[in-house]
């Protein structure tokens, strides 16, 4: 018994840590396993590692391995193994996507072979989360040896891969050796279907037992069917409206704050998401989450908004474009329109630029767009979320542009601080201030989307959009 | 014989001028393999890093040596290693070949079947009823764009009748007939339909010049019958347009039709090529891309010379 | 010339067509719609036809209708001048060619080569990705696409019109090669050009909406049909005349097209013209 | 009843969605006995073909309709019917079977697809009822009864690899296939040469004396009409003005329109009507001077497209012409003499040879030979006015177009007779007697001294060539023009030539006074070519089957002819001596 499965986007490679395209992560998940990962609610639970521990200062962090733990050619994950891909990961030839997060590793020691401890140069909590990633998964050392990751998959977790066929289809087949668990029924198959509305058509036509769906408009439909289960699961990723302060009248504070005064953020959201999703400040993982219509201007103040522009000088407005990219996410080109029709009622007028995917990370990475419509990337850790753009030190500072010293030194006091409480209220201040200093306009989060047949049980959805939870599914035709 | 040798002598001009052709382009695309593969992420590079992942896909050297590296290959066979896939080039392409090939053929052949025995029936009913409503449908056909057709195909067979053709994975026809056939039949259809119009319009039109001919008259004046006429005397020739058409349109859909392959989730080579520029897989695009002009150039060769056999007055050494 | 159209039956309604397809694209361009194309309702939100909106509304409440006025023109443009840009290039490189044969015709036929051999919608892609999507480069890229077809159009007829007799006669005289190739071969390319402009823009219609469908053509919030098209895709369900009248508008246009180019052909052809007497 | 094979009694034809509206052919009645050759003549347009193909029904297939009237035709088995009541599917079973028929163009009128084998079987098949090898073998017989050597690999030839004569054969031999009782033959040698017209016309005369078939022969030929009638019938607008036995309407013409026809066709006389206003008496100066012109094509072959070897095209060729002399140079198709025309003018290049024109005499200095061109609608430009016309050879030279170049243009329209409100009007509004008097005054535009005419009058129709000849001649008198005549009609060229050189194989076999060359041929090329010539004279004519084909012009690279020595048979006239 196989679970047919669609998606419409495939995976990209096979290197679980130079992947970072959500389509391969979805796929790298079900195949290798990290140390730790998170739950259905963002908990730390055990994969590779059974059980882990920091030391008092935080600089420490011991991992005991699962005994039970094997490769999929049937070798044991040791220690060595662990530090042999902590090792690729931080090795710069490697170009490992997820190095930055471990860079404060000053030291990996295996004291035995189901022990490994990391030594940072600091205390550092939040290691732990970016531990979870699929991007810090464990590979063999003999395979890293052979130079076949990439080309091979030879990894600890559920599933293996019999078959790839780029483009087309991915075979999966469940691995029986697998030590976190037993799965019930026997691999997957899964079938590129690059428009969703025929992913839509293949679930109604009993063509596919599971699908997941990106575009919000297509999900909609899915509960009509009775035959069909709609899971949404609110996710960490944001959708916002990136500013560029270093671009002309985007250095006024003003008129930022008067951008975020115009945005009817509930709008956007009615309109481009049909209402899928609900308005978020900057933090967005459920521990730390608050209230939003507290943060600066979350309620639309058109006066407000004009009034500030005339301070600045800018009582005309200003022309200026927005980038989005051609259908990452699906709903961005509608946003940008929404935006733009926001802004004109304060004299901004927009133009929008679409651009291929790959085109508008290059612009973006460059720093080189007035404003971008963006979806990014959530982290159930505010610090590993941020650092990278609103720290001082930050390797995105050139592409968020903005910087102020409270922000700083919120961030550092966040990363050092082991006290959820304490942490929550350092956050909590830190978005307050960037809602008021509005670098960006935060807008909303919407959900991850997949779709199942009604005889497919059990599947357990993820905030960050793994489909880990597949290996809980019961198939009962 | 010497004038099919002498086309394929002009091959490796045209191929090279594609081969430059592409590689320049491909790279004048903003954006690189190492964002395509680390997206936002790839901002966290250090530079040694990016220097290492510029070294793993050939991109550290000038185009010139990049290109002679990768040219050099090609002269030997070797088209190289997609970054993507991690798989040669060839393979991938000679995987998603023989579904272009096959849907290029099945709709090839619905084409014909429907067009041209429809074009010499209107033809040989000239502004009668039947002629002009096979003119207004053929009209129609031509008009209406392909990927709306098939849209609305998927549409109504899945709400409608909760039925669709298998999408995704493909079956090879030397796997399973029945099954190869039931994924491909409908995009087969939605590309063979509005061929199918153009064909009815060519040979319709054809037919018409012909049956005007001088040696019609003759044929009938040996007191042929008027069937032995059209289908013996006529229809040879009306083939002679028909089959440049076929043929130019048999090229394209050999370079893979992308937006059908996209709307039927079908792998074939126009999906493979459009993913390789999205992720800027230059090896991919490049192999694929000489390979969709080598085929559209034997294509245009085959054409040309069926074109010679059918008939005798193209004398090819003119060229 | 246009009488002689009109009296066609296939160029009457073509150009009937086209007429009406270009008064909506001039009023269009000119702003002259029943609502503001760009402008957005919330409260109108995907409503279906109605007397107040009589092709519904969209995703952001725009009047369907107006927008369609808009993308008509966006989308005539486009065709428009990648069709006269190619036609232009294709008559001036098919015409030299065939004059001056040799090494050129050499060269621009090989080049040509390189271009058809070139997959259409790939090259197409690769324009659109270097140059950034818009209606400019969709041009561009179209009119790159069309110039071998049209220089392989003008460079036939221009072969055998060069052996002519009155360009022999012409070359008697002593006439120079840049006026017999103005005046005894451009004009009398002007037949075939003239069908083949026409086909062309049918298919440039149709190649800027499939461009605009793959989201490489005309950028939002403006409309162009393939646009259009492109946004009615994932709401199909929800609201199936956003799919239906820009579907029927492509084809409705491309069919006026292609009754026009079929009208000139019979009335251009002179096998064609002695049958209508 | 009478014993007549086809007897047709008031056919009115016509065309159009309303036929009655658009008759062309209005009340035609005639008689054919087996055996006997009815020839149907008259001006283009006058219903010849109309009715013909009437007589076998294929005028409903060109959107022609029989309007009225009857054409009783005696079968095989002596029953009667009448054509013009048939149906679809009897009529299927007379054509071919009891009425075969030949058509003027041999080159379009058989399937160029198909092989010439295949095409002639077909009709045994048909009417015989054979099969297989059968039909093959009686494929070959046929072939070779109308005299096509190598009949077995012509056999599997497409027809475009066969002369317009060999095919006129192969037609014939379709025709003559199903043995048909009669056969009509609109045209057949129209397209022709005049040597393989004579052939063509044996074989059809061969064929009325083996079998009894009767034969419709359709021409505007008159003297070939004198050759192979037995009755002619006269035809003008679509009726019959005259008929009667050839001897009888030849002699003593009844209706103008006859006596018109045959005053207005040149006729061939032997020489007896050569011009005389000319004579080479060192009074006029010379206007042009040839000397070995020499032409070579190369023919490329194999992978690298080299010049393998030549064609001949033009071999040492000289000549010279006066001013007032008119030098005509014929031979048959192929024979060089356009490309000689074409290297006077610079078209195409000669490999050898001096040519001198005269560029003092009376003519302008700019461009002293101008040149008429044979088809004068593929001459003119359609797309340019009459004015833009006339104004081309002035602009070529670098002059403007002021009012004395306007004054000249009017000049000359009026002087080739064309009304001169003609400069903004476009040549198709033009008929093709007119269109070449366009052409003609063009070429004199520049005050040329030579004029070459190619085939000048050759695509006009027999009365309107009278005019353009007679005009030639006004014009070279007028003007003192000096004219290269190339033609392959000989009556043509008696009317208008004061010299001939005739050219065989690319070479110059005879040259001489008009009056002593077609009087007295001394080359056995000139003897054929003038033996072939039909003429009102010449009654029932033995046309005599001479299958001798051209010899091939293509030598390879680097060689080099000789030629024969000149042999001189009077004060102006000689011939290459012959081995
Ligand atoms: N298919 C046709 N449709 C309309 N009119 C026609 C058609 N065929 C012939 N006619 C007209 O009928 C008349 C007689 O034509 P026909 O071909 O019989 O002339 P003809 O005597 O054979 O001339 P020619 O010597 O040029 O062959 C002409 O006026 C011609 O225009
Ligand atoms: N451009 C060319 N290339 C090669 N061969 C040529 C070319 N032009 C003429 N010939 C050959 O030269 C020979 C003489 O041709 P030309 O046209 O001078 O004959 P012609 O006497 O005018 O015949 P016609 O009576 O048919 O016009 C022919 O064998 C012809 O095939
Ligand atoms: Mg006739
Ligand atoms: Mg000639």
């Amino acid at each position: 018994e196989t679970l047919k499965m669609a998606w419409s986007q495939d995976a990209t490679g096979l290197d679980p840590h130079k992947q970072t395209a959500f389509s391969s992560l979805r796929l790298l998940e079900l195949l290798y396993e990290p140390l730790v990962r998170l739950d259905a609610n963002l908990e730390v639970t055990p994969a590779i590692a059974a059980s882990w521990e920091f030391n008092d200062d935080a600089t420490q962090i011991t991992f005991h391995l699962d005994p039970d733990a094997r490769f999929q050619n049937g070798a044991a994950v040791t220690s060595a193994d662990v530090k042999a891909s902590f090792e690729r990961i931080l090795n710069e030839e490697t170009g490992a996507a997820a190095r930055a997060n471990f860079a404060s590793i000053t030291g990996i020691d295996t004291p035995d072979a189901e022990t490994v401890v990391f030594t940072m140069d600091g205390p550092n909590v939040p290691i732990l989360s970016a531990m979870t990633s699929a991007n810090a998964s464990v590979v063999p050392a003999a395979e890293i040896e052979a130079g076949t990751i990439g080309t091979e998959a030879v990894g600890s977790g559920p599933f293996v891969l019999a078959e790839w066929v780029p483009n087309s289809k991915v075979t999966l087949t469940t691995n029986p050796d697998w030590a976190g668990g037993t799965v019930s029924y026997d691999g997957i198959d899964i079938n590129v279907l690059p428009d969703e509305t025929a992913i839509l058509a293949a679930l109604r036509s009993g063509q596919v037992d599971f699908a997941l769906l990106n575009d919000p408009l297509i999900a909609t439909l899915v509960p009509n069917e009775a035959s069909l289960t709609l899971n949404k699961e609110p996710v960490l990723a944001y959708h916002v409206l990136q500013l560029n302060p270093a671009r002309g009248a985007m250095a006024e504070l003003g008129v930022r704050q008067a951008i975020s005064c115009a945005v009817d953020r509930q709008e956007v959201l009615d309109t481009a998401l049909l209402g899928e999703g609900r308005v978020t400040g900057p933090l967005t993982m459920p521990a730390y989450r608050t209230d939003p219509s507290a943060l600066f201007c979350y309620e639309r103040d058109v006066e407000k908004a004009k009034a500030l522009m005339a301070e600045t000088g800018y009582a005309d407005g200003f022309s200026a474009t927005v980038m989005a990219a051609t259908g990452e996410p699906p709903t961005a080109a509608a946003e940008a329109q929404v935006l733009q029709s926001q802004l004109a009622e304060i004299g901004i007028d927009l133009t929008i630029e679409m651009m291929e995917l790959n085109v508008y990370v290059d612009a973006w990475l460059k720093g080189d767009f007035d404003m971008a419509v963006a979806l990014n990337g959530g982290r159930d850790d505010p610090y590993t979320m941020y650092n990278r753009y609103w720290t001082k030190a930050g390797n995105l500072q050139h592409v968020a542009n903005y910087i102020d010293d409270e922000l700083d030194s919120l961030m550092l006091e966040g990363r050092v601080e082991t006290d959820l409480a304490k942490r929550k209220e350092i956050f909590a201040q830190f978005e307050q201030h960037l809602a008021e200093a509005s670098p960006w306009v935060w807008l909303y989060t919407g959900y991850n989307y997949t779709a199942q047949q009604n005889y497919i049980s059990g599947f357990a959805p993820n905030a960050m959009g793994s489909l880990f939870g597949l290996t809980s599914v019961s198939i009962d035709k | 014989m010497g004038y099919a040798i002498r086309r394929l002598l002009v091959f490796p001009v045209v191929m090279f001028g594609v081969s430059v052709f592409v590689f320049v382009a491909v790279r004048l695309v903003p954006g690189d393999a190492i964002i395509a593969m680390l997206g936002t992420e790839s901002g966290l590079l250090t530079p040694d890093q990016r220097a290492a992942l510029a070294a793993y896909f050939g991109l550290d050297q000038n185009w010139f040596v990049q290109f002679w590296r990768w040219f050099s290959h090609v002269l030997q066979g070797d088209f190289g290693t997609s970054t993507t896939y991690g798989k040669p080039v060839l393979e991938i392409i000679l995987n998603s070949f023989p579904l272009t090939l096959e849907l290029a053929l099945l709709s090839m052949l619905i084409a014909l079947a429907i067009g041209l025995p429809a074009g010499v029936f209107a033809a040989t009913r000239k502004d009668k009823p039947a002629d002009l409503i096979l003119r207004i449908v053929a009209m129609i056909g031509q008009s209406t764009p392909g990927f709306v057709v098939g849209l609305l195909a998927i549409f109504v067979l899945s709400v409608g009748f909760g039925v669709l053709p298998e999408m995704g994975s493909f079956v090879p026809i030397t796997e399973d007939p029945l099954r190869n056939l039931g994924q491909l039949i409908l995009p087969a259809l939605t590309l063979g339909t509005a061929f199918a119009a153009a064909v009815i319009r060519i040979s319709r039109a054809a037919m018409l010049d012909i049956l005007s001919e001088d040696y019609v008259r003759t044929a009938r004046s040996k007191g042929l019958s008027d069937r032995k006429v059209i289908w013996r005397h006529a229809l040879p020739n009306a083939l002679i347009p028909v089959v440049t058409l076929s043929g130019v349109e048999f090229g394209y859909l050999l370079g893979g039709a992308v937006l059908i392959e996209q709307i039927f989730a079908l792998p074939g080579l126009g999906r493979v090529v459009l993913d390789a520029i999205q992720q800027r897989d230059y090896a991919l695009v490049q192999g694929s891309v000489l390979f969709v002009a080598f085929n559209f150039m034997v294509v245009n060769l085959l054409v040309d010379l069926a074109y010679s056999a059918l008939d005798p007055r193209i004398r090819l050494d003119k060229g | 010339m246009l009488r002689t159209i009109f009296k066609h039956p296939s160029g009457r309604i073509g150009l009937t067509i086209i007429g009406i397809f270009v008064l909506a694209a001039l009023l269009g361009k000119l702003g002259i719609t029943p609502h503001d194309p760009l402008m957005q309702d919330r409260l109108a939100r995907l409503q279906g036809p109605s007397a107040q909106h009589l092709f519904g509304t969209d995703l952001f409440g725009r009047d369907v209708f107006s927008r369609l006025m808009m993308g008509i023109g966006q989308s005539f443009v486009v065709a428009f001048f990648s069709v006269a840009a190619a036609s232009l290039f294709g008559t001036v490189l098919g015409l030299t060619a065939a004059w001056f044969g040799g090494f050129w015709d050499g060269t621009v036929m090989r080049l040509m080569d390189v271009l058809l051999a070139f997959p259409a919608i790939l090259l197409a892609l690769l324009i659109i990705a270097i140059f950034g999507p818009s209606g400019w480069t969709s041009v561009l890229a179209i009119a790159i696409v069309y110039t071998p077809i049209f220089t392989r159009v003008v460079r036939g007829p221009a072969l055998s019109l060069k052996t002519r007799d009155f360009v022999d006669a012409a070359r008697t005289f002593g006439s120079g090669r840049g006026y017999i190739m103005t005046r005894h071969l451009m004009l009398n390319l002007v037949a075939p050009l003239s069908v083949q402009i026409t086909l062309a823009l049918a298919w440039a219609l149709l190649t800027e909406a499939g461009l605009s469908f793959l989201g490489l053509g005309t950028q939002p919030p403006y409309a162009s049909l393939g646009l259009m098209l492109a946004d009615a895709r994932n709401l199909m369900e929800m609201a199936p005349w956003l799919l239906f009248f820009p579907a029927a508008t492509v084809m409705f246009a491309v069919l006026g097209f292609n009754l026009l180019g079929d009208a000139m052909r019979d009335i251009l052809d002179p096998k064609t013209r002695r049958a209508l007497g | 009843m009478t014993g007549h094979l086809l007897s047709v009694r008031d056919l009115r034809v016509g065309f159009g969605k309303v036929p009655e509206d658009n008759e062309v052919v209005h009340g035609v009645d005639f008689d054919l006995t087996a055996g006997e050759t009815l020839a149907i003549v008259g001006e283009s347009g006058s219903g010849k073909s109309v009715t013909a193909m009437s007589v076998n029904r294929l005028i409903g297939y060109s959107g022609g309709r029989i309007l009225g009237g009857s054409m009783m035709f005696t079968r095989s088995d002596g029953t009667q019917v009448d054509l013009a009541a048939l149906d679809e599917p009897a009529l299927e079973k007379i054509r071919g079977r009891d009425i075969g028929m030949i058509f003027q163009e041999p080159m379009t009128s058989l399937n160029p697809v198909l092989t010439i084998g295949t095409q002639i079987e077909e009709s045994f098949r048909l009417h015989h009822g054979m099969s297989g090898a059968g039909a093959r073998v009686a494929a070959r017989e046929a072939l070779e009864r109308v005299r096509i050597p190598d009949a077995e690999r012509r056999l599997a030839n497409a027809p475009h690899q066969l002369s317009g004569g060999m095919l006129q054969r192969v037609m014939i031999a379709i025709a003559l296939a199903a043995q048909p009782r009669l056969l009509i033959a609109d045209e057949p040698t129209t397209a022709l040469d005049v040597t393989i017209q004579a052939q063509i016309m044996g074989l059809l005369a061969e064929m009325k004396r083996e079998t009894d078939t009767g034969l419709i022969f359709i021409t505007h030929d008159i003297g070939l009409v004198a050759g192979l009638a037995d009755r002619i019938m006269v035809m003008q607008h679509g009726k019959v003005v005259e008929q009667g036995a050839i001897d009888a309407v030849l002699d003593d013409p009844q209706h103008d329109y006859t006596k018109h026809l045959l005053n207005a066709v040149p006729h061939f006389s032997d020489g007896k009507s050569v011009r005389r206003d000319h004579s080479r008496d060192g009074k006029s100066g010379r206007a042009l001077d040839v000397k070995g012109l020499t032409v070579r094509f190369p023919v490329r072959a194999g992978l690298l497209r080299r010049a393998r070897s030549n064609v001949h095209a033009v071999e040492d060729v000289s000549f010279d012409l006066m001013q007032g002399e008119t030098l005509a140079v014929v031979g048959e198709s192929g024979s060089g003499k356009s490309t000689t025309a074409r290297a006077i003018l610079g078209l195409v290049n000669a490999t050898r040879g001096e040519i001198t024109a005269d560029k003092t005499g009376l003519g302008s200095a700019d461009k002293p030979v101008q040149m008429v061109f044979q088809n004068p609608n593929a001459s003119l430009n359609p797309r340019l006015t009459i004015a833009q016309i006339l104004a081309e050879p002035l602009k070529a030279v670098g002059r403007h177009i002021d009012e004395a170049a306007r004054a000249r243009m009017v000049e000359l329209l009026e002087r080739v007779e064309l009304p001169a409100d003609s400069l903004p009007r476009y040549p198709h509004e033009f008929s093709g007697g007119q269109r070449q008097r366009l052409c003609i005054a063009r070429s004199l535009m520049l005050n040329p001294s030579v004029l070459v005419l190619d085939e000048a009058v050759s695509a006009l129709d027999v009365s309107v060539q009278a005019r353009v000849l007679d005009l030639l001649a006004d014009l070279q008198r007028e003007f003192g023009l000096a004219y290269l005549f190339v033609s392959h009609d000989m009556a043509v060229v008696e009317r208008i030539a004061h010299r001939i050189a005739v050219l065989y194989a690319g070479q110059i076999v005879e040259m001489g006074s008009a009056a002593s060359v077609l009087a007295d041929p001394r080359h056995s090329y000139t003897k054929r070519l003038i033996s072939a010539v039909p003429s009102i004279e010449r009654r029932h004519m033995e046309f005599a089957i001479d299958t001798r084909s051209v010899p091939s012009l293509m030598r390879p690279a680097g060689f080099e002819p000789d030629t024969a020595p000149w042999v001189e048979h009077g004060p102006d006239h000689l011939a290459r001596a012959e081995g």
